[in-house]
């Protein structure tokens, strides 16, 4: 079982912080998260005991950056049971989706081939291959979503033909939280010889993932929202797929050598894709919050946020003035308006409250056609919220309408 | 400070009846109208403003779109207090709306409903609403008078 | 005048750290730069104090890192002295070269016409230009270098015609540290209508900089060669051109809205190019860095690097054991072999002394047909350098063999 | 512990003479040769080695390329100590050789004058130099066994 109290004490942010002479109680995380002192501790060792660049160091201190480079590439490919050749340092879960359509996209698609993905994901997943699939003549069709929100597989199945080459969708859906049938969408994939690349932005600082068993051919998360550094990220990729792959920087140590003719001749996957100096205090980090997610177990992490989420929604759906978008979602998101009052309003209520929330289209733009609502507010938990964070956070709710949004203001 | 500043019931209700009947509450299509859009900074607010001005008067401001209270009623109030006005009244107006919001100085008189937004800056992240209309309306008179 | 003593208390790394039993003299600024206390305080208060994500936050918190995030921006706009609208944050200065010759360099390019660069390039400024040039079939041409290693302005202006698109160069080379008459290439790129793309990657940290004055198109560095963070760096783009250009990266925050028809409608400039989350620690310390460097003055700091140079290059002159490649640079990095042993000896030969510098091609891998030799070794300084250390690393020059290199392996 | 471990002249002048008369250093173009380029790791070593292995005997060991003082001793030592091996004995050989580089319980007698490298440890940053060869060795070996 997870010791919330000690875990709480590791989060400095969680130390008696005020926001608006409230306790502050973030539920944000869905956008990023808390930082342990240990992520923190990683990244100020870097800065103050080796300070050197990576790669090609002649000396002491650039081979120990080196070694902590390549352990914390051994580390993230074991986090997701991959082979150390097959993760990648990128800049984030943006970056690391971008890649792929750019690397691969181009030598998939033909015209009038097709490129699937759903009218929830996050515009970092869909827009890079609205826009290689626009380059190619292939089209970008949309998987319809269930009423509720879910990818509707039974739709899927009857959309996949040999002309669908690539799936490019969230394995947890920021706006509503549910968690997609990864497995079954990649074994239908693969028949028809389609590649899935999978958005982990929100599954893998929630839940544990195995690439293998799952069989996906490319998957991208951001350090950020697992408790690490921003401005890095990881992207897996199979093996033989990240040797077709063309990256999209060319600079510093991802060639070998060039020449006068133009011949480039590029490094194996995955240093061809790391090219120009990485985010080397970045990558301390990630390492240290991947050791310290372990530490406390994602299954454990997945089965806390669960029964959490169980229990804030028990209660929402009780409250006449609340509309909740989601409530039988698998995770920690929680989407819901205050009735008749408009999101970012209502956001703000919360702020005055000294709970932080996100108000907005949540960057699934397309999504609001489906839940029909301009925008919606998202309450997003993480293994450091408490009952009682929770239990403020629905007295709150409890409290909102548009009069008490408004009075904020006076 | 006037009295009514200090009561919140009086300033909420002049917000409300400002988003829940928002005036000037339509585009015109008709020639003579200049139009901004506001939408690139902000997820939500996503607003279009118009105005007619000749020879130095505010004949009319018109907008449209998808936005919070706080956008909307500002934006609904600043459409009839400009309304009328040559643009340097307007541009006095504009600058004493600025200077409220920042928590300066301010002539209350000029401003009237729009003192309803003394203290927007409570809530710091939301200036932004409070002075997207405003913003808009601003650069239109700098428009029209580039135009001559 | 610079005080250096009191300068090198702010960096714990400078706080009598060892390298193989002697105190680090850290000789490898061209590779990256020690942090400050300062920057690294920066980074810090972001993970305890602020933690949040930027952008459309609606809570206090959000909106201090998107308002140190607008502050951040119209100070490096300062720095450079070049309009807010017209820096864009990148993860590093390979990101924004990258992202140059990505989002304009297909508009720009017609077959037959030309990109120049010079063989003292770093990959990373040359590379992306290499590739979009085979793809538009236009070519890339190199202005060729003169003996010192300098390029030859007579022999530029004799390449430039009308088919000339596209000036790619260092601002200051990272093997021979010389500085290209910017102002002079740029007028005459002009004159024929080709842009020209800086890479200030070294010499943003050590001179003072005017995009304004020196008129270039683009201009790109990395926040980590200047006392800041990895994963963070700066583009400068000229309005007009930023406009033109194309994101490289699509996804959350870049775009207004998108619809089902694969209409993208992308905000301005410079939000278009800054799609997901951004290193936003790394942009905290960027600015703390940006704050330290002109507390102490760049031309300052310009000025004291000279004096050090020209110091340790009277000296290297004078010894037989010491080819000198690059004697009448302006600027800290000294280039150099020990006669008769392979660079990563001579390296290791530093490291066994205390002293980091870098042996190596240093990614300008194509220079080495001009300096005849296939490594050479760069010892590059800043301004926390001391007299003390340059006369200890030439103590060290003075002693290095072929039998003292070797001798550090047993 | 031999004593010629610990004279650091004689190991100086092991490595000095491999390193200015590398041993087997010219690459065969005939048949039968495999090949691997080891590169792509180190912006410096670019190193080619060969081997002609014929019945679970290395008949041939051959490398080229540019590479440090470290690299070109170390495999120069090793194309003469493989050679004519069984790729059983060379498997031992090389073994021993990590366990020496790893600062581990090695065996000298097999190593002879690869012993030299005994202390590179302590310029761990070159440890990569002093196996590049044996690496690729090691993988041309593996490379026979699969063609079997
Ligand atoms: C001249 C030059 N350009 C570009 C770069 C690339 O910078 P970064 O590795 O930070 O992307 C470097 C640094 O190695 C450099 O020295
Ligand atoms: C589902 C999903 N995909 C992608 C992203 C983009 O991640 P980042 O902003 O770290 O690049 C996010 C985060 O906002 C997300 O929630």
């Amino acid at each position: 079982m997870l010791n919330v109290e000690n875990i709480r004490q590791d989060f400095p942010m969680l130390q008696g912080k005020m926001m608006q002479q409230h306790p502050l109680i973030y539920l944000d995380n869905g956008a990023t998260t808390l930082k342990p002192r240990a992520v923190i501790d990683a990244v100020v060792k870097y800065y103050e005991e080796y300070g050197a660049n990576a790669h090609r160091g002649d000396y002491d201190l650039s081979y120990f950056v080196d070694q902590e480079y390549q352990q914390t590439r051994e580390d993230v490919a074991a986090f997701l049971h991959a082979e150390s050749e097959e993760i990648v340092y990128t800049s984030g879960a943006t970056a690391g989706l971008n890649m792929v359509a750019y690397g691969i996209g181009e030598r998939l698609l033909q015209e009038g081939d097709i490129v699937l993905s759903s009218e929830a994901e996050h515009a970092s997943c869909v827009l890079p291959w609205m826009r290689v699939a626009t380059k190619c003549h292939a089209s970008l069709a949309y998987i319809p979503l269930q009423e509720d929100g879910r990818i509707d597989m039974d739709m899927l199945e009857q959309m996949m033909n040999e002309r669908v080459k690539v799936i490019a969708l969230a394995h947890i859906g920021n706006v509503l939280g549910y968690i997609a049938p990864m497995k079954e969408i990649c074994a239908l994939a693969h028949r028809y010889g389609a590649i899935v690349v999978v958005d982990a932005a929100q599954s893998a600082p929630h839940m544990p993932i195995d690439v293998k068993d799952m069989d996906c051919d490319f998957l991208a998360f951001s350090a950020h929202k697992m408790c690490g550094p921003t401005g890095v990220g990881i992207l897996y990729g199979k093996k033989a797929l990240l040797a077709q792959m063309e990256p999209m920087l060319l600079g510093g140590d991802s060639n070998a050598r060039f020449d006068v003719c133009g011949n480039i001749q590029l490094k194996d996957a995955p240093y061809k894709f790391e090219s120009g100096t990485q985010p080397i205090e970045g990558i301390f980090g990630l390492h240290a919050a991947i050791r310290y997610l372990q530490a406390i177990g994602m299954k454990e992490i997945h089965r806390y946020e669960q029964q959490l989420h169980a229990y804030a929604v028990a209660r929402l759906k009780q409250m006449d003035n609340i509309i909740l978008y989601n409530e039988n979602n698998d995770t920690g998101i929680i989407t819901f308006n205050v009735k008749g009052v408009f999101a970012q309003d209502a956001a703000t209520f919360f702020n005055a409250n000294g709970i932080a929330v996100r108000s907005g289209q949540h960057c699934a733009k397309l999504l609001n056609e489906v839940l029909q609502t301009s925008a919606t507010i998202r309450a997003s938990l993480y293994f450091y919220n408490t009952k009682e964070e929770i239990d403020r956070f629905l007295a709150v709710c409890a409290n909102a309408t548009m009069e008490t949004c408004l009075d904020v203001f006076f | 400070m006037n009295n009514f500043m200090n009561d919140p019931m009086m300033l909420r209700s002049i917000i409300m009846d400002h988003y829940e009947y928002p005036r000037n509450h339509e585009l015109k299509k008709e020639d003579g109208y200049l139009q901004k859009h506001m939408a690139s900074e902000s997820c939500i607010d996503d607003i279009y403003v118009q105005s007619k001005i000749t020879d130095g008067i505010i004949e009319d401001i018109r907008f449209d779109g998808v936005a919070c209270t706080i956008s909307t009623s500002s934006t609904s109030i600043m459409s009839e207090l400009l309304q009328g006005k040559t643009i340097d009244e307007a541009k006095k107006i504009i600058a004493n709306y600025y200077q409220m919001i920042d928590g300066k100085d301010f002539d209350e008189n000029v401003l009237q409903e729009a003192i309803a937004f003394h203290n927007v800056g409570k809530q710091a992240n939301r200036i932004k609403c409070a002075t997207i209309g405003w913003k808009a309306m601003e650069e239109l008179i700098e428009e029209s008078e580039a135009k001559k």
